[in-house]
């Protein structure tokens, strides 16, 4: 239908969204209140379980199951990037030409690398103690494996890191997550239950039983998850060709 | 002051849904997409948060020493973030084959699925 | 104090998100984007949540970026190998 | 087992842990093998999910991660094993084998090295559609409800050499997302008030707080805004037609089968847990609002469900139809009606998923699904021409068919004037299948010329390519035995003799504990079935005879325009339907 | 943030490389002003990605930024010159030890990062003497 047509549609329906919200935001209990118990609970049974990171309890043993959920979603947006941009039958791979990259970047790049994957490893392992944990240091490490391209050519990046160890790393450490989670049903207790391990002492690196493990095993399963996602898009970028173009693939190699 | 965040959160998301919605190039509604997510990430922390509390994170503060926020809300943006980027990229992905299908990426253009 | 800087962060997210919304091309919006990573990341830390702020950032300044701007690259290619074929 | 319950999480992690291992191994295993360890996981849920729905007489409840409540309260996430959760879980399971087993050897080659990618995603969409029908608490049920859609999307697209395909995909993809982002806000708001997260004690904490204002409205307008464009109600339905012109055939039919019922079945465990009591929605105003919802469904779906050319298009629409029934049926809040909507969910289920199966043998057999093209090549396949027919008459709800048990319990229910809606919408619907089946095989009536002034805006069947490699000179024997054994499962809902009180019965106790009533063929409802499927064959008799298209081509045309394709429409259209939602329940609120 | 949203395409890409030049102090100055040592560690983070959120718009925006590289070297220069000031400050207040070691790391980060990019930004990804040859 026509532009004008839509607008009005959509403005209608916004206002009539606005008006039903704002209304709903004054009911709300004042921004900065002070009642908040299920977040208190959370907070006692972190405490009683010597997790020091009371978030990355919630996440990895009190809704346990809730980042399960997530974590498919991340796996299978994956997989689903995987099976959509895979090569058709009427596309070719061109070898991209070496781009040239000025120095102190290439220096830059170089220093930065060990750096950035230290720190990729710090934030998951300090994930129960410290802000932090499996999501963000996997996104921190595969971020800093794609300096390489950044500070070198698209060759470099392929060399070090082959797609397929990456692929069946991504799904191992999803179903290591999932073993994890059934070694509590095969003890007895339920699935996904913390007490088979013991809690250590608080603030140190193995307090909390499985949170750790958990933490490792998303970690894990979000670097390889980032770095496959990414492979796939700099292959379509950079070297999936439209065989059935007759125009030559430009400057731009990469 | 006291519901400030709320409004913002419900601003955001309504202009995510207008830019989606009138937008002419499929990469920007991705792009608006975002917009409307990041909506429900700041309403979510704002209803967890409470005046004068900190961080529930006791690796540098003696646990029951200073008030805390909540802890779940924070939990559930935290993974929420990371899986709407993966999201994103799956819609980008689909982009990328409209584009080399369709030869445009205008959703005026498409003309496919009709009737 | 705390309040103050609170809807410094919010009315600065507000205005990121406006015009991220409003930028039309998707390589200018690829930029505000980060921006808008950068601002949910002080937004979050203000309202103390050091682990969200923590995601935010990594999957916003630089994840989200790479990706759009791989997307545009690609289509962009194709309508300027398709100008020049005609 | 003493208790059970420790296996409902199970539900979701076998199949997760199959799909993972599967794309592990995937790498190195021929797809044959891929193809049968997924079919062996697929088979092992099912026959769980099956074996927990016959303990689930008194309703199960899972703390997952032995998080069992203390002095009323917990930490962690709360899982239900009633009926018709279960009952959910083993449909979607068996749609999943049946898909799987239709599939076999279906599609052109993978990718090299992912021989096991397609059965995976298939694994991975049965773990969510069972996570998402067992989840107890809000969150999770977000948590499976989008991993639902993310499959979805990308198992939709899965032909991206089809421009369609694509275009279908990321429609379904942007207006299913910001469905579940309104969702979440809405969850976050009765976060804020009532600072629970399991729907039991977020109904209780409601009741507690005393009449419903403003925020329990707008949670209300957001959590059901989701659920509903999950379920294609009318303002939001755009988005099926599209996905499933384009989605491979076994995706096809778990869509249509089970993903949309599970919008449904979610919007009634949502009212019935969280809005039900005094402090949520008062029932008139959910009355008013899901069954004018649903009766716009039923007409709109219907009536574009007769003019379509393209077969699976027309499928599509009919299922858009049925779910105004199903959402009428919930709408009267009487537990009847939810027993009928049950047993129709399931009968439909079996019915709808063997006609799509059909139209793919079409679609490999002659490479195209346009009713025009296809007009009398179909003569030689025997068989499948009786399993459309069937279905077709299992469409209009004829006596034998579950679905004729269900949709004469719900008219029951629902009362006079709703029995109309149903009767005249399911004769349309099963018209128009009729009419396809009719011009297809049997080749009847003459050959409908081409008159390309009239619909230049139409999405005809023609120019499709089959999904296998080549064209299937024959036809391969799985693919006629699912939707066969599809039919009998349909039959056997409606003939079983004590499978429908056992539904019944656990639906009631499970929902709102209503009277047990025996739920059985009665006259008045065989008389029912009995005329709409009469009328439906003179319906499509009169269609095949009548050269000149039907009365009331006209006016639908400005109706098809709305189905335009375009995103920026259908975001518009979500944001009318979520105002219009909150229109509909508005006056209880005001006047409470 | 007017920067980022109007103006040409170089003015942008310096405005994108500043936020984080600029949001790094800040977030070290809240760390210091919360008294919560462990917010530390999301400048570090921010310092460590700041900068290659801007090599991957100088690497993939190569060609539209080489018709008019931006001139912004002043602004940079002033950018790093609080950014330094700032991470002395705070080194002053905490006292040394692990954390004094972190925060140096993540202000050298934060310094070399931004010239870098900032480099990269105003003469283009080809080598220095191409562009002069």
């Amino acid at each position: 239908m026509s532009r004008r047509v839509r607008l009005w549609i959509l403005s209608a329906g916004g206002t009539g969204l606005a008006v039903l919200l704002v209304v709903a935001c004054f009911q709300l209990p004042g921004f900065g209140g002070d009642q908040h118990p299920y977040g208190d609970r959370a907070v006692r049974e972190s405490l009683a379980r010597r997790t020091a990171n009371t978030v990355a309890s919630v996440n990895f043993d009190q809704r346990a199951f809730d980042t399960l959920g997530e974590m498919t979603i991340l796996f299978s947006a994956v997989l689903g990037t995987v099976v959509l941009l895979r090569q058709t039958r009427d596309e070719h791979r061109a070898k991209p030409a070496p781009a040239q990259v000025a120095v102190p970047v290439r220096r830059y790049a170089l220093v930065t690398l060990p750096v950035a994957l230290l720190t990729g490893l710090y934030v998951i392992a300090h994930g129960q103690l410290s802000p932090g944990g499996g999501f963000q240091g996997g996104v921190v490490a595969a971020t800093a494996l794609h300096l390489l391209y950044l500070g070198a050519d698209y060759r470099a990046l392929e060399w070090i890191r082959p797609v397929g160890l990456y692929e069946v790393g991504d799904a191992l450490s999803a179903s290591a997550y999932l073993v994890l989670g059934l070694a509590g049903v095969l003890a007895g207790t339920a699935f996904l239950a913390n007490t088979l391990l013991s809690y250590g002492t608080f603030n140190t690196l193995s307090s909390g039983g499985a949170v750790p493990l958990l933490n490792a095993a998303i970690g894990m399963e979000v670097a390889c998850a980032a770095v496959v996602l990414l492979a796939r898009f700099l292959d379509q970028a950079v070297e999936i060709e439209e065989s059935g173009k007759t125009g030559k693939t430009g400057k731009s190699g990469e | 002051m006291s519901v400030l965040p709320y409004l913002v959160a419900v601003w955001v998301f309504l202009a995510g849904c207008y830019g989606l919605a009138t937008s002419r190039n499929l990469i920007h509604a991705v792009g608006c997409l975002t917009v409307c997510q990041a909506a429900t990430y700041v309403l979510l922390i704002a209803v967890g948060y409470r005046d004068g509390a900190t961080a529930p994170v006791y690796s540098d503060i003696e646990p029951a020493s200073r008030p805390v926020v909540d802890p779940v809300v924070q939990a559930l943006a935290l993974t929420d973030v990371v899986v709407g980027a993966t999201v994103t990229a799956l819609l980008l992905a689909l982009v990328l084959q409209i584009s080399k299908r369709h030869g445009t990426v205008d959703p005026d253009e498409l003309s496919e699925l009709r009737g | 104090m705390d309040d103050a800087l609170i809807a410094v962060a919010l009315l600065l997210v507000a205005a990121t998100a406006t015009a991220a919304v409003a930028t039309r091309d998707p390589v200018h919006q690829a930029l505000v984007l980060s921006l808008l990573g950068v601002a949910l990341a002080l937004l979050f830390t203000v309202l103390q949540a050091p682990d969200v702020a923590l995601s935010q950032l990594a999957v916003g300044s630089a994840l989200t970026p790479l990706l759009l701007l791989l997307s545009v690259r690609k289509v962009w290619r194709r309508r300027q190998r398709q100008g020049r074929t005609e | 087992m003493d208790h059970p319950n420790h296996l409902l999480p199970l539900l979701v992690a076998v199949p997760l842990l199959g799909a993972t291992l599967l794309v592990a191994g995937g790498r190195r295993l021929p797809r044959a093998v891929a193809e049968t360890a997924g079919c062996a996981v697929s088979a092992a849920t099912a026959g769980l999910a099956i074996f927990l729905v016959l303990q689930s007489s008194p309703p199960m409840v899972e703390w997952v991660g032995d998080w069992v409540p203390r002095d009323g309260v917990s930490v962690g996430i709360m899982l239900i094993g009633d009926g018709p959760g279960l009952g959910m879980a083993a449909l979607a399971s068996l749609l999943t084998l049946a898909a799987l087993a239709y599939s076999w050897h279906y599609f052109d080659e993978p990718p090299r090295r992912h021989a096991g990618s397609f059965p995976a995603l298939m694994l991975l969409f049965q773990g969510g559609m069972c996570g998402f029908a067992i989840a107890g608490d809000l969150f999770n049920a977000f948590v499976f409800f989008e991993l639902m859609s993310v499959v979805a999307y990308a198992l939709t697209g899965h032909r991206v050499e089809e421009a369609r395909a694509v275009q279908g995909a990321l429609t379904f993809g942007v207006v299913n997302s910001l469905g579940a982002y309104a969702m979440l806000m809405g969850i976050v708001l009765l976060y804020a008030r009532t600072g629970e997260l399991a729907m039991a004690q977020i109904g209780r904490r409601l009741d507690e707080g005393g009449p419903p204002d403003a925020l329990v409205l707008a949670a209300f307008v957001l959590v059901l805004t989701g659920l509903l464009v999950k379920a294609a109600a009318v303002p939001f339905h755009f988005w099926l037609p599209d996905a499933h012109a384009v989605a491979p055939t076994p995706v096809c039919m778990l869509l249509s089968g089970v993903m949309v019922e599970l919008g449904v079945y979610g919007t009634w465990r949502v009212y019935g847990d969280v809005f039900s009591g005094p402090g949520g929605i008062p029932a008139p105003d959910l009355e008013r609002a899901l069954i004018v919802l649903g009766a716009l469904t039923a007409v709109v779906g219907a009536v574009l469900c007769w003019c379509q050319r393209h077969i699976k298009r027309l499928l599509a629409y009919s299922t858009v139809a049925h779910m105004g029934l199903f959402l009428i049926g919930i709408g009267v809040l009487k537990p009847e009606g939810d027993g009928g909507v049950a047993l129709y969910i399931l009968g439909h289920a079996g019915v709808k998923a063997a006609l799509f199966a059909c139209t793919g043998i079409l679609l490999d057999r002659y490479g195209s699904v346009d009713e025009h093209a296809l007009h009398g090549r179909a003569r030689k396949l025997r068989g499948v021409a009786a399993l459309f027919g069937a279905g077709a008459l299992g469409l209009a709800g004829l006596p034998p068919f579950g679905t004729g048990l269900g949709k004469a319990l719900t008219e029951e229910a629902a009362g006079p004037a709703l029995t109309v809606l149903f009767v005249a919408v399911s004769t349309v619907t099963a018209g128009a299948v009729l009419r396809v089946g009719a011009r297809v095989f049997l080749g009847l009536g003459p050959k409908p010329e081409e008159d390309p002034s009239y619909e230049p805006y139409e999405t005809t069947g023609s120019g499709e390519r089959p999904e296998t490699r080549r064209r299937l000179k024959r036809v391969p024997d799985t693919m006629t035995a699912v939707p066969a054994l599809l039919l009998a499962a349909a039959l056997a809902v409606g003939v079983a003799p004590g499978f429908a009180t056992v539904v019944d019965h656990s639906v009631s106790e499970a929902g709102s504990g209503g009277a047990f009533t025996s739920p059985h063929w009665t006259p008045a409802g065989v008389l029912l079935g009995l005329t709409s499927t009469l009328l439906a064959v003179g319906l499509a008799a009169l269609a095949v005879t009548h050269r000149k298209g039907l009365p009331g081509e006209a006016w639908t045309g400005p109706l098809r325009r709305l189905q335009s394709g375009h995103i920026g429409d259908y975001v518009a259209w979500l944001l009318a339907g979520a105002a219009l939602l909150g229109a509909l329940a508005l006056p209880g609120i005001v006047a409470g | 943030m007017w920067g980022v949203a109007t103006g040409p395409l170089r003015r942008r890409a310096v405005a994108q490389n500043l936020s984080t030049t600029l949001g790094c102090p800040v977030l070290l100055l809240l760390a210091q002003g919360y008294d919560r040592p462990s917010y530390v560690d999301v400048a570090l983070v921010l310092a460590l990605l700041g900068p290659i959120g801007t090599l991957v718009f100088a690497r993939l925006l190569a060609e539209d930024l080489d018709e008019d590289p931006p001139r912004a070297q002043a602004l940079t220069w002033a950018a790093a010159g609080f950014a330094a000031a700032v991470v002395l400050a705070v080194c002053v207040a905490t006292e040394p030890g692990r954390a004094m070691v972190k925060l140096l790391v993540t202000g050298a980060l934060l310094i070399g990062g931004n010239l870098v990019a900032s480099r990269a930004l105003a003469r283009g990804m080809p080598t220095a003497e191409e562009r002069h040859g």
